[in-house]
């Protein structure tokens, strides 16, 4: 299980942005196998200035920009951690992972399964996602479901400062290929942080509030969205229990069977469109695994089935947020 | 000399309209913020203005993100306005950005914000247009940074072999994003990348009539069944990548670029050939600073879209669309 | 709703291969538009003969062969449409379209949505899936749930002969970008198809057999297996209703949640992995509106989640069957 | 002359081996079948062979599906034969194909179905063994047709930048499945597509010795830091793309190259040169095909893996691979 906040851990208060720096920073520092690469990643600091100070920190070797192809990025980076160094790449918006989508889908993934010893593949692409920027049809796409029917990938999408940085850091010691979501209007959000030198583990699913009422599966800035919702919801009576899996594939299904099995009533949220996404998986493995727990049909928070439009009020109406979450919960309860 | 057949006179209004219009975005921009983030094309104005000035009407324009003349010579401006507001008025009533837009009555092929994802669909066009035995030809425009992807030697590639009707235009800016191109490849031109076998040229690309001419050639080339040409116009931006971005770059090289600035280029040449006055030129920018102020008070004042303008997503099969699923 | 086959249509038995070759032949002389160009289409006829002779017939600004270059197979065909041809490109192995992702994802799916006219994008992208060869981790995929949470796109999954004709033709008349999945491991499956010329429309699903007491949902080759395990449960006494979606993108949901509501019992089966697939998507829907219907935990019939090994008994381990779809419903019926 | 420095006994070995294991390869799978399909490299061993011979023990090799030479001269032969029965003492114990397995042990590095998408991970291992401060050199093989694929322009774009230690050897054998390449590019020389900046030579693939030097050459240019180099090695195969597709090759042409069979030319060249003796080849020949007989031998009357085997998707973390859940 997840590795709780206890009262005595001394944190200090960090943004996304400086938590996944200093994440970056403490792996470079520990490990000389790790690189971290990509386009703008090392002069500039990285578009949304997450890699700030790195490249002067660690020298060109070790931070560096590449040449715009999104496929040099995922290919090379599979093929120097099979060398056995341990690439981080930012692919600038996950809208482009699609261009490095072979090397995700046929390479990355399948390397551990292909190779005749255990060498593996412990890379991270970093990518980011997240609508409400006008940033129109493709700088915001929430790409998780695009990479979850692959087996041989992880998929992670933190939510809090501590989070991220706990993952990041879990990421690039883990073995295998991992895809870190990174949530770019959620960057400036702030909390504690730990002082102490810790790692996350992925594939380990956190409670993020406990409630008895009703169980909310939530990921990436869907999570604080979900908070929000349940603080209203308390107002009204209703003590939602918030899920957060972080890793979204391979899943840790059993803190969520649990709450299930406990409030009875399942809302998923995410920010891609609700049809073939996250949401779905999860009502699945509760029909199959938690059935007669169920009171209620299970209710999916997601966009709707389109592009990510670009004008102000069609973004807004494409965004689900914590409205959403509220009238799903009661839509549900109220079945 | 290609000179002599040109219209002055409409050339510069094209030069000039695209220099204003890209003057008031920033403008505008700075003083209170435009939906649609600037990439501004300030300086690089001669590369799109010169190749489009010697196509058909009806032949395909492929712009990148910054080739501001192409969506201009071709789109009423207070649509394009209008566009970067994602107002009612746009092109698609604020669907999409103005950057990416595609329009069939205005032969602007649809663009993705993947740099470089549109030169194979460019090349698809020309094959299309191929299909449809008509003598339409695509110009496809993208800068350094595109140039590193490989749909730059696979697009290249299908063009040759199939012979079709395409102008590819590298605008060598020099730069991609905050990275200079001595980093991201080791070549001094870019047309060196393309070994395929079809007709490489470097272009002036502050000369407007340079650009003209090379495009002129590689239009005729590509019409008369010749195949592709790639044309390189080395150019210079005089902004930053986007206007949220600062300027990193080396002020005296910015200020060498700018002493050849391809607006005052031209009119010091026509003026120099007599062939327009300065009184000309005057009105014709008053006229045009008339069009685009008027454009943006169309924009700022105009509705917001309709939310059911969202729902714009399949052409041949009704769908509910918070389910996903078909009706 | 579906066309059916009624009893006086004058049918000729054929197989798989034959009815496709047929369905681009016939739209290729009805439609001077329509375009078909790939890997070895043209003088070779198709790797696997499906485009025979169709070069020799239209020629070759009608029917070519490509470089080795799947991102200008997928560009150029959004190209093409959008100009207004119809092309029908073959992308050789379904696993191979992640190297068109991009095109698919950003370009083609989202054009209709970024145009300012009604311009939008009639292409096909025929490929090919199945496991059952040897062919090992990249030659035999199921690659649909990739595309499901992807707005624009269609995904189409025939099964029979006259579904493959029908359906190919109806893809190429369809006005919105179609991934076309053609099993590989099928092609010689025969069968009745209509002599008369006819197309079967895009996103409509089909009841394949009729029965009270489980509802099996099956795409692709799977609707075979779907058969006969149903032949065989009806031996012992359960009779299966076999619904057939034909489109998994948009799906048509009406007849398998018609059919949830009388039999109360629901199994999903497909080749791919069951984790993120569309059997997922299938029991979330049927969870969210038929909910108070389900008398049983939904069963998902799949692969496991791991890549398509090459041994010949982990090749029978991993393909899910007949077997498979059997024992879920005994199971989903004796909860 | 690079001749003289060959233990040409050796280098013969490695040529007869591949020639005998691919003739066996092809006699086995007429008579009663191999469960991987043969894609046969029966006329091109000089490019695998004289490529893999300068370089060192611990030097990676990225082979295409094709060049089976490469796995000959660094995997035990029954394990390759294992490896393509996809029997228990193959090399993943059947996971995966021989055609692209992968070992850290024997160098070499996995690679996927997909034609040309090992090019980037290629140059990646080389990035990776310059962060890991070795001087290992990375050698990848691919045809003309992955030649042809946007992955051979990102990728010696890459390499040539950073100038890492890489060999690119395309293994041009003028056809891309059934295709001619004549209808697939439009250059005589796909070297000439490589406008990068780095060095490129087009190189006799029916020469062991010529392969041997050029490669020699690029080895010592990426070890001592100049980055990385292209060889074009001209070729031709004696089969069809694989053993399941008909030959529709002219004849004349496949003949022509049959007269410059490499594994002939060596042996006259050093017969001439008094550098090996008939009988020592026969003894060398002998020796070879008891060893590739008996790993044939071997695997036919090998298990198949447990089915255990196949759950071996993640290192990091257990899974309940049917549900695709972390337990
Ligand atoms: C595939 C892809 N990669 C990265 C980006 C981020 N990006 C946007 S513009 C740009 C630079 C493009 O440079 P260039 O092609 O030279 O055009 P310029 O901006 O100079 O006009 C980059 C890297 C993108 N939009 N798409
Ligand atoms: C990306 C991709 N496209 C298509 C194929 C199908 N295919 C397998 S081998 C081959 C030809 C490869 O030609 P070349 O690179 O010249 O290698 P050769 O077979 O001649 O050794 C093709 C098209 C594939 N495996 N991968
Ligand atoms: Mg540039
Ligand atoms: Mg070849």
């Amino acid at each position: 299980m997840s590795q709780q906040l206890d009262a005595e851990t001394e944190t200090t208060t960090q943004t996304i942005r400086e938590s996944l720096n200093q994440a970056l920073h403490e792996e470079l520092e520990r490990d000389e196998r790790v690189l971290l690469y990509g386009e703008d990643v090392a002069e500039y600091g990285g578009l949304y200035k997450i890699s700030e100070g790195l490249y002067e920190e660690f020298g060109e070797e070790r931070v560096f920009d590449t040449p715009l192809a999104e496929t040099s990025l995922g290919g090379t980076a599979v093929g120097a951690a099979l060398a056995g160094a341990r690439p981080v790449v930012e692919i600038m918006y996950a809208d482009f992972l699609p261009i490095a989508g072979d090397h995700l889908i046929n390479y990355a993934a399948k390397m551990y399964f292909n190779y005749g010893d255990e060498t593996s593949v412990p890379m991270v692409v970093r990518s980011m996602y997240g609508t409400g920027d006008g940033h129109g049809l493709h700088h915001g796409q929430s790409p998780e479901a695009w990479f979850m029917n692959v087996p041989g990938l992880k998929v992670v999408m933190p939510s809090t400062p501590r989070e991220y940085k706990g993952l990041l850091k879990g990421a690039i010691r883990d073995d295998d290929p991992v895809i870190f979501l990174e949530n770019k209007m959620r960057y400036g959000e702030s909390g504690p942080v730990p002082d102490e030198e810790y790692t996350i583990s992925l594939c380990e699913s956190d409670v993020k509030r406990e409630g008895t009422d009703a169980t909310i599966v939530a990921i990436g800035g869907m999570v604080y969205e979900a908070l929000e919702a349940a603080e209203r919801l308390s107002e009204q009576g209703i003590e939602c229990e918030i899920v957060d899996p972080r890793t979204i594939s391979p899943l840790d299904t059993g803190p969520i069977l649990e709450s299930v099995e406990k409030t009875n009533i399942l809302v998923t949220a995410q920010e891609a469109p609700t049809f073939g996404g996250f949401g779905s998986e999860v009502a699945a493995q509760v029909i199959d695994d938690a059935f007669f727990y169920l009171d209620a049909p299970v209710k999916r928070v997601g966009a709707p089935f389109t592009p990510i439009p670009f004008a102000e009020n069609l973004e807004e109406a494409y965004q689900p947020t914590a409205d959403d979450i509220e009238s799903a919960v009661i839509d549900a309860i109220e079945t | 000399m290609v000179h002599e057949t040109i219209n002055h006179t409409e050339l510069l209004e094209d030069l000039l309209l695209t220099r204003r219009f890209e003057e008031k975005v920033l403008e505008v921009y700075q003083d209170r913020g435009i939906r649609e983030l600037p990439h501004s094309s300030l300086g690089q104005e001669a590369v799109g203005v010169g190749a489009c000035y010697p196509l058909e009407d009806d032949d395909l324009l492929a712009p990148s993100l910054r080739t501001r003349a192409a969506m201009l010579l071709r789109t009423p401006v207070e649509e394009i306005v209008a566009g970067m507001y994602g107002t009612e008025s746009g092109p698609s009533s604020g669907r999409t950005t103005e950057h990416h837009m595609g329009s069939s009555e205005y032969g602007i092929l649809g663009t993705t914000g993947m740099i470089g994802s549109h030169l194979n669909p460019a090349v698809g066009a020309a094959l299309g247009n191929r299909t449809l035995d008509n003598d339409r030809v695509t110009v496809v425009f993208f800068g350094d940074g595109a140039s590193q992807r490989g749909e730059f030697h696979s697009a290249l590639n299908f063009a040759t072999v199939q012979e079709l009707p395409v102008v590819f235009v590298i605008e060598n800016n020099q730069w991609t994003e905050a990275m200079s191109i001595d980093k991201l490849v080791d070549v001094d031109d870019l047309a060196d990348l393309a070994g395929h076998g079809l007709p490489t040229e470097i272009v002036d690309g502050q000369d407007v009539e340079a650009m003209v001419e090379a495009t002129a050639e590689a239009a005729d080339r590509a019409r008369s069944g010749d195949g592709p040409t790639l044309l390189e116009a080395k150019t210079y931006r005089y902004r930053p990548h986007a206007e949220t971005m600062p300027e990193h770059r080396d002020e005296a090289t910015l200020e060498a670029w700018k002493d050849r600035d391809p607006v005052e280029m031209y009119i010091d040449r026509l003026l120099e050939r007599d062939q327009i006055t300065e009184a000309e030129i005057e009105s014709i920018d008053e006229q045009l600073q008339t069009t685009i102020d008027d454009a943006f008070d169309m924009a700022e004042s105009d509705e917001l879209p309709d939310e059911e303008t969202l729902y714009h997503v399949y052409k041949d099969t009704e769908i509910d669309h918070w389910k996903g699923v078909a009706k």
